[in-house]
């Protein structure tokens, strides 16, 4: 199966279903902003949410009632402090009860990894002298057979969607990653199926290197041109994170009522369109 | 006394402890701050690496995640994290780890998950992150952090990642075979760990900083090295340096 | 440490002991034939060869009498046949008794990415229904303690030395691969020592992806500037495979005593500045 | 009979085996050639994988070795071997493997690794490569091989590589889920597995082949299926590209 081209209301009804496990990555860069508010808008429920480092996004999506369950290994706004939404939810059930399953960033980069790998288990050096294997269940050990040694066990991560956002695809929907490429490939290869949002669509990808960070088109499920669609994430070559906004953010996500105001404004009121016209209105900003 | 604050001396401090050989990973705030300081200053071919993928950047200012385009833009290489945790870190090639923490006890096990019960918490940390693996596969550790009761206790309420654990051999224990936190950085003093029990002691104390500024400061009982060094105070370049990195980094943070 | 530059010469020497394990690798593409040759010309004894496709280098190796051991996967000259010399040695212990530990490609593959990843073994989904587990005590088979699927496990490569050809370094010692880039990172990743022989030295990698495949050098111990190096292997963006010359390989080696005088003639008398003049030669060759 | 040899019949039945949307790990030699010209006629979609870590090449001359230069220029990507043995192949990603042996038996086990005994063999062959994990991994596998006694044995020296084991369910009682060869290609007929107990029937004879040929040329108790097809002659096209293919191959190889 091919990647379809889609606009990002039909790929999310498409491939997301209630009580799905998705996978969203993007390591501070090229973060699917845009696909997790259209989750947000199409109301879904019931999700566990896997993400190394569950940030602004995960924020809005706890907070708007979508998750069930989160799968993270850490948790806050990086360099500001700290998620209030995922703490509401973890600390007061607000909006609804949060289950989460805690890992380390190796643990879960190595799952990604068996995930994509096609293993039932990532085997790694970890955890060792650390106690989130006692509140952990699926963090096991296990020897190696040759040497004795005592390695740390997690359960590969396979999700039943991986969301990402890329730089371009070309025409026939292959992707192209450029940058801090984090764990996204990985996720994708990991899952069932796939949707890839990208800065750009261009004719084809002749000049890119050999080695390139690509997923070809038959390893995707949707492909969705939306322009933005990492703000205020950054993409690599087309405009760089917003600090600001994620500064903001905090306030924002501090108060249940303001957050629920913002939620209603920029999100269910809005569209992918809109991050197009943020980010211009960012560029203006700043050439102001 | 020349014109510095605490968390500058505390900042210096840390970044004098690296050397130009280092390959060092590092975490986001003041040990960022301190590696570029070091990279500013007496160790120009230190390699810097974040959990991001960068490897060997040199950012021009702080960036304020460990994943802004800084770092890709400056750097020899970047790789997929997942290479990065394995072949990287796993891999033993880094020889120093910087940490941080929220709670700190003498053996240098950290707490960067939850304050009270795990499963009933008073605050929720962010969590561990690349801590739990940067304790066990880096060289040695350099942990910084500000001195206070309710971050220097006794007893942790969850150990993120090991230090020494309960001290003496106890790290090796679990098959751990690199060094674990040689170093303490503080806003007050630097500590270093027993030879042999490896509780921390005080070694070396900041300029103007009393034995009982330190005591009051701290959770568990103090103890002090034999011979106690005082701590050399920040050069006038260092501190010319560390301040216009922080300028750039507020205006370039400030100007989005 | 980080890498210096030095002589061919100077490289083997320091680097490479009588009874060393060593991995020289480069999968059709980038492979250190010069380096080989270097090693015969200081008549190295009792090496251990981990290669996943011993060709025609190992084959030279072995019928120069340099190896104890040979630790690999699929050894032939493809495309073309049977690799003679190494053929000569496990079925008449010429020159001298060959030891072989036989793996498949995935587990080698596998066993390389456990040594860059500081693992003890590699855990694989491998060698279900093969034969290879019953002659090699080096494959075990372990269970996955949460599915309890069997999962094979081969112990992880950990050369002394890994030799390696690649197209540029920089003047700090940066080493970039472009192309068939084969499992020449992770070998030098898992080894103690490397070598690396390089088509060109450049100012600096200015203009290189953010994603290039490279090594940085403090990962990196000795860096030689052979151009031609990897002849008749190829070097994309340099020259290509001189396909004729594996095929008339299989007639000098077929042979023990035209190899010896091939030996003789062309590694023993020569040194690393005749791949340059040879590289020359044939592409007046190919320009006539 | 229109102007064909035994090889070109095996090669075009082999590549029309081949569909547009099939995902395939190309072996070298008759693989090669049967899944270049699927893709230069009736596929040219169809995705070709050499273990190498080219993904989606295009070569214009058939390569000699599964690393040729050419295989990497023509390539959607290149990635590790590494990579390409644990995320494409191990992962499931590959649809079809293509596969030739020195040894075959009637359940599509293959030997590439020695004749005689494996500790003192008569003929050291070149051993597995990626064969073992290319028959369990792809979703079905294609045998492509000349007939004769020699190579088609009632049992083979050393099992390489999987294929039905000892028949029925034996293949899935190594944890094995993927399909297993599904096809066998030879210059003679086309064999397919017996549906429960897994040995292969001729299912399909090439034009001008006799069943006496068929079992003077196979070493095992040859079974033909109730209804035997004739398989197609090669079309003119067919043998026109796949004769171009061959002919701009000896160029370029003989050229150098």
């Amino acid at each position: 199966m091919v990647a379809q081209f889609m606009s990002l209301k039909d790929a999310i009804a498409t491939c997301v279903q209630n009580g799905d496990t998705i996978a969203m990555e993007g390591f501070t860069h090229l973060i699917p902003h845009a696909a997790g508010h259209e989750i947000i808008r199409q109301q879904k429920r019931d999700l566990t949410l896997i993400r190394m480092t569950p940030d602004m996004i995960y924020d809005q999506l706890i907070g708007a009632g979508c998750a069930r369950k989160l799968v993270f290994s850490w948790g806050g706004n990086p360099g500001v402090g700290s998620l209030h939404r995922l703490r509401d939810a973890i600390e007061n059930g607000w909006p609804c009860a949060l289950e989460i399953e805690e890992h380390s960033h190796a643990a879960m980069a190595n799952a990604y990894d068996a995930g994509a790998a096609g293993l039932p288990c990532a085997v790694f050096k970890g955890y060792r002298g650390a106690e989130l294997p006692r509140v952990n269940p699926n963090i096991k050990f296990i020897e190696c057979p040759f040497t004795g040694e005592r390695l740390a066990a997690v359960p590969a991560i396979r999700p039943d969607v991986a969301v990402v956002h890329a730089q371009k695809a070309n025409r026939k929907g292959d992707i192209l990653f450029e940058g801090i490429v984090g764990v996204q490939k990985e996720a994708v290869l990991a899952a069932r199926k796939s949707i890839i949002t990208v800065e750009e669509i261009v004719d084809d990808f002749t000049d890119i290197p050999f080695n390139a960070v690509m997923l070809p088109n038959w390893a995707v499920t949707a492909v969705v041109h939306v322009p933005g669609g990492a703000h205020p994430s950054y993409a690599q070559g087309y405009y760089k994170r917003d600090n600001a906004f994620y500064k903001a953010w905090d306030t924002i996500a501090n108060d249940r009522e303001r957050f629920r105001d913002w939620i209603e404004q920029h999100v269910m009121q809005g569209g992918p369109q809109d991050f197009e016209t943020r980010l211009k209105a960012q560029q203006t900003k700043a050439e102001a | 006394m020349t014109d510095y604050n605490s968390t500058e001396m505390m900042t210096v401090t840390a970044a004098r402890a690296l050397k130009n050989e280092d390959v060092c990973f590092v975490g986001i705030g003041m040990p960022s701050a301190a590696c570029n300081l070091a990279r500013l200053t007496h160790a120009p071919d230190i390699t810097l690496i974040y959990e991001s993928g960068t490897i060997g950047t040199k950012p021009d200012v702080l960036p304020l995640s460990i994943g802004d385009g800084e770092l890709c833009e400056t750097a020899v290489n970047t790789v997929p994290v997942t290479e990065m945790f394995r072949y990287w870190l796993q891999g033993g090639k880094i020889s120093v780890g910087f940490l941080g923490a929220a709670q700190l006890d003498k053996f240098g096990n950290i707490n960067t998950t939850v304050i009270g019960d795990y499963d009933n918490p008073k605050v929720r940390l962010p969590g561990g992150g690349g801590a739990p693996e940067i304790a066990t596969s880096c060289g040695e550790i350099f942990l910084v952090m500000k001195q206070s009761k309710r971050g220097f206790v006794e007893k942790i309420d969850f150990v993120t990642s090991l230090g020494y654990g309960k001290g003496g051999d106890d790290r090796a224990s679990y098959g751990v075979t690199t060094k674990g936190p040689s170093r303490l950085i503080t806003d007050l003093c630097i500590m270093e760990p027993h030879p042999t029990d490896k509780h921390f002691i005080v070694t070396s104390i900041h300029p103007g900083v009393s034995r009982d500024d330190i005591i009051a400061a701290t959770g568990w009982q103090v103890e002090f090295a034999e011979e106690v060094a005082e701590t050399p105070v920040p050069s006038a370049h260092e501190l010319q340096v560390l301040r216009e990195l922080h300028a750039r980094t507020n205006a370039a943070h400030e100007g989005q």
